[in-house]
């Protein structure tokens, strides 16, 4: 039988390949965002083990909202990406440091 | 039930409206309406003390003319009113000076002059209402409410130096009373209640009283301002505007030692005994090192700005001598130190006050505050000159005038502490002297120093009435302060009897 | 008797006040007129009451006038105490006070500030009277400072001149020294005995006294009646201008001359004699205190009558001679002899009153000189000046028959019968006194008015004897200055006048000593020529004419070999110099200093605009990790996150 | 040791899944790790279906596979993107981004392991009957308990519309709009100009002025 810390293991890998893709993909901007995809997606994932295990159906209307989230960030996402690049001509990260104090 | 006057909240809210109202004559036309109509609203306020005055009852410590109704519901927050001894006084002299102030603005602000009034009407409103408070949460509200309109009234009309003065008034004083904010809650939590009545009866352990203490104080002390935390006030001084100085010298200082005998002693008495060394320490600091810090000024605003400090650790003296004579039995002279630190509170109000208005007088013809610059203003303001005169004796604690009253009871008091208190503190008789007298010497005598000295022009009848009017007020509760101790004679007697007991054992604790 | 004291007091108020805020209305006549009705009529209803003690008419009165303010358990009054000591105050108050409003109208005539000179006296007369019918502490304090400021505001009443303000600060200040002890002597009184009335206090003294209360200041146990004493003398070294709280008498003459006469001579100055002899219950319970009054007294006494001979200022010669004077008085009040102190007291207010009128009249006609080197045969052009200012000198000098005799022989013979520590040191001082009193008194009475006519022509010429103002009171002073002691020698003295008001413990009470060899006044004044004190006045008298008339020469001579000395006495015994380069400069240095360094460099350097500052920093160095970059943001949420977890879930991570 | 179907599908889903996800962060090129991440989606799906969650299973393959996706694929190839640059400092940040991982993956392991949620904690529950439906009952909840939150996510994805547009839109705004301000703090004289006339005889010359002023004002107007 498969186990829910089987889900969740799966899910932790999951996350923590994304963070080391944020961590090694630092200057794409597009990648990043498909991190962030990953991230929700072990999220995601998460709840629906916990929801199916603890046979609760909140945890999929939770997933659901995340979806509809995740799909308005990356469409926002990329709209800025697109504002960017043609405001800069680049999406290199490096060179996007207004926020520098 | 018989219909009430809302008396408090008239007080309140009467000025408070008519400065909003006055926000909105703007405009160089209508500057003479303006002018009146902030006088009148300022009159009719003081108006408004005087029944209040007289349905006083003064042979009870019990808050009197409440007015209490829900504010916020879930907090038990409320709209609670209500005055004792302790209020009276201070509720007086505040709608006594806001007249004054506006009388003083009539001439010498140029530009804006309706917000100006506008400024005072609301302030004078809104320290009415912190002394009126009987709610703690409503009391904090007032009490930062009010630093706006100053903070606006330095940083407006204030000198060149303004903006540095006005952040670290604001900083300051702000810094001070988030902790009271804190305090305040914990209290409320403990007590169920906001109301500062339930917050003086409720019992507290020692490291809660040590904590809250610490917290009252830093509020308190910068107000007042305590050595060493005072040195926003010669500064907060120099900048303002003549009007500014009066509401900050005669007032603004009072609600820190209010808060004193409002919260500190009473809520936290055990502490505040085991702080009362140090807290007398710093006051007699604050007379002695002030008092010689004084000497060495050359701007008269700044003198009479640590004159102030120094006077006012007499009223931090009296408060704290209190716990030594009262563990000693000595109730009399607790209630001495005690009335002594609350006269001196209301005479300091007037004589800083006036010395404030002095150097307005000087500063709306010469434009400047350097005692240097000074020299023989006797020879054409001979008016003046004697009303100055008064004044600077009662800053130096002549007797006769209110000056003295609250000096003399306080190292009477003091001394039967300690001696090296009442040595000490007693040094302000020369010093006061000395700082007080040397600047009337140099700005007032000798020969008239230049043309434009010896053409300036005497009084105007507006000046005069105004300094006539606190003069005679000096003079009268110095010959005669019975009618002050009289008002707070009964919650005097309260706080030491009751107030002041230790909260840790329940045989101390006053249940009323 | 309510009314008549309140009338006495108030009425000078009264006049004071219509005076000094009415004076453009009423006008120079109006402003003289109104005070002088005030204190005629004050003067007279004290003489009347006077009358009636003596007459035993009427009793001691201890009455309240008003609460000044109750606290607890304790009540503050202001109320009169009328006994002996008060009624010969009232009176001698009032008398000089009088004839010093009289004299001014010729005086001040034609100053710009003639109403409010007027105000200024009249106020002084009700600060006064305030004083000296105190039932407390409280209202002492009040009248005890009242006269001082009255006092500063007359010093300085040309405020245009640089010297006269300078003074009138200083003499403020000095005496606010004073005050400082006599607060704290008050603040004692309050602590041992539990109240400020007068006989509360004095009731309980002996009995505080028995309990040997003691106070510990840090440095050993005082007697606490002791410590109480010395504070509260201090405050009348203060007003009474004692070594070393005198140096402001000297300075106050730059004021008018007669404010000098009324307050620096004749009344204020005695108001510490009058408080130590008002105190003597107090006073007489500790032998401490009263050998710290006598020495005090004795050195004051013989040392600024030595100053008296170098001066050459008319007034200043006089005012020295009253710090000397003074110091007899206090000296007598050390060796418990209250009463012969308020006797000469009363004497001295009158021939000294007198000697400053004189000094004034001259004044008056040398067209303001002051310097007795450019005076000289005065006695030709002023007659009258001339005989009063005779008489006040040989008052002062102390001739058998003169009222200054009496008073001054019997505090010589009681501060010889003392036997406190110091006595015998006192006794010599005051001894040798005599002879410099006559030296100095007749050098300047011979400078002025005889030798040589020093002044310029144009002065000469105008020089003429002084209008009947001025000398009408001249006359009316010497009178008393003569006579006055003859009636009143016996019963102030070793009578029982002052029983009521004036406790002495047996076993010091050196009057009634003199008094066993006392039969009458005549007899005592012939006796007086046999006496030491005498002889010694005469050699002062004859020195005097020796060096200044006979062979003025002398002088010099004498001067230049003791040079050292001469200095020393120039430079008033180097006590204005340690003021002014000691004491002034190390309190301004140390406001200074503390305005510099404590208050900017270390409040608002350090800890107000260092804390801003240290914040800026803390940002300055935070900013440095706000690189801009975003991955470097997520990658700090991440390690905190990872570091949030790992202290989260440690403690079950090792298990 | 045996596997059983549903042993053998979650670990065939799942290892698609995280060798995919390691390859959309590992790969060069954009295009190849949006596709990764699609099969990341995909396999995803199939564990949900596993896991019986067929509605989301759906859902993530039609709107995440079908939109969401294609739209990065949209904007990584819209975009020219310098492929060498992007792989700088790779190897610089590997053993960071390692241990990183790694240490996440311990502590989640800890936290998420048999310890806490194994079969033994927690049971794997019974399978729905057939009449069960995952969308109907997903449905009812959503419809019922959280209706205003499911109309708040579609506003959410309204304002994430107009957003994403009004970023990216490119052409030139005919928005029409008054300024109050401006309107209220205009003067009679900005308008208004009074002019001093000549007399009669040279009426002429003033018309044409006035007439020229006229103008004047009325571009005035216009701008404002």
């Amino acid at each position: 039988m498969i186990g829910l810390s089987d889900y969740l293991f799966v899910a932790a890998i999951l996350f923590a390949i994304s963070v080391a893709g944020i961590i090694i993909n630092r200057k794409n901007v597009i990648t990043l965002l498909m991190c962030i995809e990953l991230m929700l997606l072990s999220v995601n994932i998460n709840f629906i083990a916990f929801s199916r295990y603890l046979d609760d159906l909140q945890g999929q209307i939770f997933v659901f909202f995340i979806l509809t989230v995740a799909a308005a960030e990356a469409a926002i996402g990329l709209a800025i990406l697109v504002a960017l690049f043609r405001n800069r001509s680049t999406i290199d990260v490096e060179e996007l440091n207004q926020l520098k104090g | 039930m018989t219909y009430q006057v809302p008396w408090l909240s008239l007080l309140i809210w009467l000025p408070v409206i008519g400065g909003c109202i006055l926000l909105f004559s703007t405009g160089e036309k209508k500057q003479t309406f303006s002018k009146w109509f902030a006088l009148t609203v300022a009159i009719a306020t003081f108006l408004l003390t005087i029944p209040v005055y007289l349905a006083f009852d003064n042979t009870t410590a019990a808050l009197q003319f409440v007015e209490r109704d829900i504010w916020f519901d879930s907090l038990n927050i409320e709209y609670f009113l209500g005055i004792d001894g302790f209020s009276l006084p201070l509720i007086m002299l505040t709608s006594f000076i806001a007249v004054i102030v506006v009388i003083a603005g009539w001439r010498s602000i140029e530009h804006r002059v309706a917000m100006y009034l506008a400024a005072f009407l609301m302030m004078s409103g809104l320290m009415n209402g912190v002394f009126a408070s009987a709610d703690a949460i409503l009391f904090y509200v007032f009490w930062e409410a009010m630093l706006i309109p100053m903070f606006l009234v330095i940083g407006i009309w204030g000198g060149p130096n303004r903006v540095y003065a006005t952040i670290k008034f604001f900083l300051y004083t702000f810094l001070g009373s988030v902790l009271m904010l804190i305090a305040l809650i914990y209290l409320g939590i403990e007590a169920q209640s906001f109301s500062i009545k339930s917050m003086q009866q409720l019992p507290l352990p020692m490291n809660a009283q040590h904590y809250i203490f610490w917290a009252f104080l830093l509020a308190f002390a910068v107000k007042v301002p305590m050595w060493p935390v005072h040195t926003w006030l010669p500064d907060a001084h120099v900048e303002a505007p003549t009007g500014g100085s009066v509401v900050l010298a005669a007032i603004m200082l009072k609600m820190g030692t209010y808060g004193f005998v409002r919260f500190s002693l009473p809520v936290t008495p055990d502490a505040s005994f085991y702080w009362a060394d140090m807290m007398i320490v710093l006051s007699l600091v604050a007379i002695v090192y002030i008092g010689l810090v004084a000497l060495a000024q050359k701007d008269m605003k700044k003198l009479i700005a640590y004159s102030s400090i120094a006077h006012m650790g007499f009223v931090v003296l009296g408060f704290f001598i209190v716990f030594a004579l009262a563990t000693d039995n000595k109730t009399d002279a607790a209630i001495m130190g005690l009335q002594g630190g609350l006269v001196q509170m209301l005479s300091h109000g007037f004589i800083s006050g006036a010395l404030f208005l002095c150097i307005g007088v000087l500063y709306d013809r010469l434009h400047s505050r350097q005692i240097n610059d000074y020299g023989g203003v006797a020879n054409a303001m001979p008016k003046f000159a004697a009303l100055f005169m008064v004044f600077a004796m009662a800053n130096a604690g002549l007797p006769g005038t209110s000056g003295f009253v609250g000096e003399f009871l306080v190292i009477l008091s003091s001394f039967q502490t300690n001696i090296w208190y009442a040595l000490l503190a007693a040094t302000t008789l020369i010093l006061g002297a000395a700082y007080t007298l040397f600047m009337y010497r140099r700005v007032m005598f000798g020969a008239a120093k230049n043309k434009k000295i010896a053409a300036l022009d005497d009084l105007s009848p507006r000046e005069f009435c105004m300094l006539l009017l606190l003069a005679i007020l000096v003079i009268m509760f110095g010959v005669w302060p019975a009618p002050m101790f009289d008002v707070m004679n009964s919650s005097v007697e309260h706080l030491v009897e009751c107030g002041i007991q230790s909260k840790l054992t329940l045989e101390g604790m006053c249940i009323e | 008797m309510q009314t008549t004291l309140l009338t006495i007091v108030l009425l000078p108020l009264m006049g004071a006040l219509i005076a000094g805020l009415f004076g453009k209305q009423i006008g120079e006549r109006g402003a003289h007129g109104v005070t002088i009705i005030g204190v005629g009529v004050a003067c007279l209803l004290s003489f009347q009451l006077m009358w009636g003690m003596i007459e035993g008419d009427i009793p001691n009165v201890n009455l309240t006038i008003y609460q000044w303010g109750t606290m607890g358990g304790l009540s503050l009054e202001v109320g009169f105490l009328l006994d002996s000591l008060s009624a010969l105050m009232l009176c001698v108050v009032t008398f000089v006070s009088l004839m010093v409003h009289i004299y001014t109208i010729g005086y001040m005539k034609g100053d710009p500030g003639y109403q409010r000179f007027f105000s200024y006296i009249s106020l002084f007369t009700f600060a006064m009277l305030m004083l000296v019918l105190a039932n407390n502490f409280l209202q002492l304090f009040f009248g005890w400072e009242a006269v001082g400021l009255v006092s500063y505001l007359l010093i300085g009443f040309w405020f245009k001149k640089d010297s006269a303000v300078f003074a009138n600060l200083k003499a403020f200040l000095v005496n606010r020294v004073g005050d400082f002890g006599f607060l704290i002597g008050i603040a004692g009184v309050l602590y041992y005995f539990g109240s400020l009335d007068y006989q509360t206090v004095f009731a309980q003294a002996t009995v505080v006294a028995a309990e040997g209360a003691t106070l510990s200041l840090g440095f050993g146990e005082w007697s606490a009646i002791t410590f109480i004493c010395i504070c509260l003398f201090i405050g009348a070294m203060g007003k009474s201008a004692q070594v070393p709280l005198h140096v402001w008498l000297p300075d106050s003459m730059e004021g008018p001359t007669p404010i000098s006469a009324l307050i620096h001579a004749a009344t204020m100055v005695t108001a510490g004699v009058f408080m130590v002899s008002r105190m003597s219950p107090l006073f007489e319970l500790s032998t401490t205190a009263l050998s710290f009054v006598l020495i005090i007294g004795a050195i004051t006494a013989f040392f600024m009558g030595l100053l008296g001979i170098v001066q050459n200022d008319i007034k200043r010669v006089v005012a020295y001679s009253t710090l000397s004077q003074l110091g007899y008085m206090v000296a007598a009040l050390g060796a418990s002899a209250y009463a012969a102190s308020m006797f000469h007291l009363m004497t001295h207010a009158f021939f000294k009153a007198l000697l400053f009128l004189a000094a004034g009249s001259v004044i008056v006609g040398m067209h303001h000189v002051q310097d007795i080197r450019k005076m000289g045969n005065i006695r030709k052009y002023m007659p009258i000046t001339w005989i009063t200012a005779l008489i006040g000198t040989l008052a002062l000098v102390g001739m058998p028959f003169f009222s200054g005799f009496y008073s001054k022989d019997a505090i010589i013979e009681a501060v010889g019968h003392a036997s406190l520590v110091g006595s015998d040191f006192a006794y010599y001082c005051l001894l040798f006194g005599v002879f410099f009193t006559a030296l100095y008194s007749f050098r300047m009475f011979f400078l002025v008015f005889h030798t040589k006519e020093r002044m310029n022509a144009d002065t000469r010429q105008h020089l003429q004897e002084s209008p009947r103002v001025i000398w009408i009171p001249l006359v009316l002073l010497a009178i008393p200055s003569v006579m006055i002691a003859w009636w009143t020698a016996e019963p102030l003295l070793f009578g029982n006048f002052f029983n009521d008001a004036i406790r002495v413990q047996p076993e010091h009470n050196t009057l009634a000593m003199v008094s066993r060899q006392f039969v009458d006044v005549w007899s005592f004044a012939l006796h007086g020529f046999q006496t030491l004190p005498f002889w010694l006045m005469m050699a002062g008298l004859f020195t005097a004419l020796l060096v200044y008339v006979i062979k003025p020469s002398l002088s010099e001579s004498i001067a230049n070999q003791f040079a050292p000395l001469k200095r020393l006495l120039d430079n008033h015994y180097y006590f204005d110099a340690f003021n002014q380069k000691v004491i002034v400069p190390i309190t301004m240095m140390a406001g200074k200093g503390l305005s510099k360094f404590g208050d900017e460099k270390l409040i608002d350097g350090l800890a107000v605009n260092g804390s801003a500052k240290l914040v800026n920093a803390v940002g300055q160095i935070s900013r440095k990790f706000q690189s801009g970059y975003l991955y470097h943001y997520a990658l700090m949420m991440l390690i905190g996150l990872l570091a949030a977890s790992i202290w989260f879930f440690w403690p079950q991570l090792n298990v | 040791m045996e596997l059983t179907f549903q042993q053998l599908v979650f670990y065939g889903f799942s290892t698609l899944l995280l060798l995919s996800a390691l390859m959309v962060i590992l790969s060069r090129n954009s295009v190849k790790a949006v596709m990764f991440l699609v099969l990341c989606f995909v396999a995803t799906s199939g564990l949900w279906m596993l896991l019986q969650a067929e509605f989301l299973a759906v859902a993530l393959v039609l709107v995440y596979v079908g939109a969401v996706m294609v739209l990065f694929l949209f904007v990584v190839m819209m975009l020219d993107i310098d492929i060498a640059a992007r792989r700088h400092g790779f190897t610089k940040l590997l053993p960071l981004a390692l241990l990183v991982a790694i240490a996440f993956l311990f502590i989640l392991h800890w936290l998420v392991g048999d310890n806490h949620f194994g079969l033994e904690q927690m049971e794997a529950p019974s399978d729905h009957d057939a009449s069960y439906s995952n969308i109907r009952e997903l449905g009812k909840m959503l419809y019922t308990d959280y209706f205003y939150p499911f109309e708040l996510a579609a506003v959410i994805l309204l304002v994430a519309m107009v957003a994403a547009i009004s970023l990216t839109f490119r052409g030139k705004r005919s928005r029409k709009s008054q300024d109050i301000d401006k309107q209220v703090r205009v003067t009679k004289a900005d308008r208004l100009r009074v002019i001093k006339m000549e007399s009669s005889s040279s009426s002429q010359q003033t018309d044409s002025k006035s007439d020229e002023e006229s103008n004047e004002n009325k571009d005035k107007e216009q701008d404002k």
